[in-house]
């Protein structure tokens, strides 16, 4: 049975400190050799510049999802702690929507382990994203890319 | 009783984030909710038409999944985050 | 020809702060969607824990092999921009010590291009540790791990 | 003349960070230098016996890499940074 605290998930409005984090996931030196972050920003919108996001979620699943993928990340790969920050809420080109930190041992399983969360929490974790222009607003449609890209890990498992 | 979500473009579709749904002794899975729903016909058989997933008590299940009274059964499209 | 500034390479004794080089790597937004970091921390010492650590390198060649690491990772994935630190001099147990961030439009090309950074760096650029006890000084011998982990790079070329 | 360097347990071994050494014309490779180095018995017979690596000009290059007058040539063990 692992023991997940649930500060390590926070869905938020608010911008975050990467810092802040970053200085969270040292705190396990020196029982860790490695530390991966990753954050994702605002882009590609499929309108103009002037678009800008909203997010919404479906709060109590999201927390039961995010818990679960990290505890396949613990079971997969030797890491020590995790982060997942995910805003919700109007969002503006060029802003930080997500963050996913990972430290351990070694830092093939903590690259590993940051990835692997992204990429589920990408296609399974329930977030939608709307753009909004002056001209209206348009429900953002899910990417074949990220199934594909989460698809890696089954053959990987196999493979592997 | 039954609560039934509605999330982003499906809810927009429907016009309703959130319904709740007597329970009927007939119902078995996911199936039977969404044939109840679909026999009301616009904007629901238009909605329920597209790709949509579907979660008993805020896990992703297949439609054959069994639920029993008091279950929370949301509907949405799918995910766009991070 | 690939344009390469040698301030996304730095070697210095001090510690460096890690969210100082998340906010270089995040002006390049909105062009980008993702920034990967790797930390390296010092552990695992074959003796005790108060073993020190003294990092010597050859600081001209360091440089033009770093340099070459950052050409390669850019001409297999569209990274916009990246970043190595490495320290040298005494260090000690749980300090931060070598530093690479990577950002790019897409995530899956971000971490790519971090880990095949770090990868290469540990095998390729000259820079050697020696653990320091109250008993006297020994170097460190190279991991036959580390030029596995390289390897797994070139079969993926010949696989991809 | 060449330069020659020498790195880490290297260069604890020979007892020696940098040297200069003229150059003769029958020099054709990394090789000859070896052997040169090699000739002169201990300390440098057992450090070369282990495995070392040798950079031409800051390249790591195979030991039949051929060098030139005023060239920098550098021998240290595998590399154990990050």
């Amino acid at each position: 049975m692992l023991v997940l605290t649930l500060d390590q998930i926070t869905i938020q409005t608010e911008d975050f400190n990467v810092a802040q984090e970053h200085q969270c996931l040292l705190q396990d030196a020196p029982n860790i050799g490695a530390i991966v972050t990753f954050t994702g920003l605002v882009k590609e919108f499929t309108k103009d510049d002037n678009t800008s996001l909203f997010l919404e979620h479906y709060s109590t699943m999201t927390e039961k999802v995010l818990a679960d993928i990290i505890q396949q990340a613990k079971q997969r790969w030797p890491i020590i702690n995790s982060r997942i920050i995910h805003r919700i809420g109007h969002l503006q080109l060029g802003e930080q929507i997500v963050f996913v930190g990972a430290n351990s041992p070694h830092r093939s399983d903590a690259f590993a382990a940051c990835e692997f969360i992204i990429d589920f929490l990408k296609t399974e974790a329930p977030f939608w994203k709307k753009e909004i222009t002056s001209e209206g607003e348009s429900w953002v449609d899910a990417k074949e890319s990220d199934r594909k890209t989460r698809e890696r890990w089954y053959n990987f498992i196999e493979s592997g | 009783m039954l609560k039934i979500l509605y999330f982003a473009r499906l809810r927009d579709e429907v016009g309703c984030s959130k319904e709740l749904l007597q329970w009927q002794d007939h119902f078995a899975s996911v199936n039977d909710i969404k044939t109840l729903l679909n026999q009301r016909g616009e904007p629901w058989q238009q909605a329920f038409s597209d790709n949509i997933l579907h979660a008993v008590n805020q896990h992703v299940v297949q439609s054959d999944h069994a639920i029993t009274d008091g279950d929370e059964i949301a509907f949405f499209p799918p995910v766009t985050g991070g």
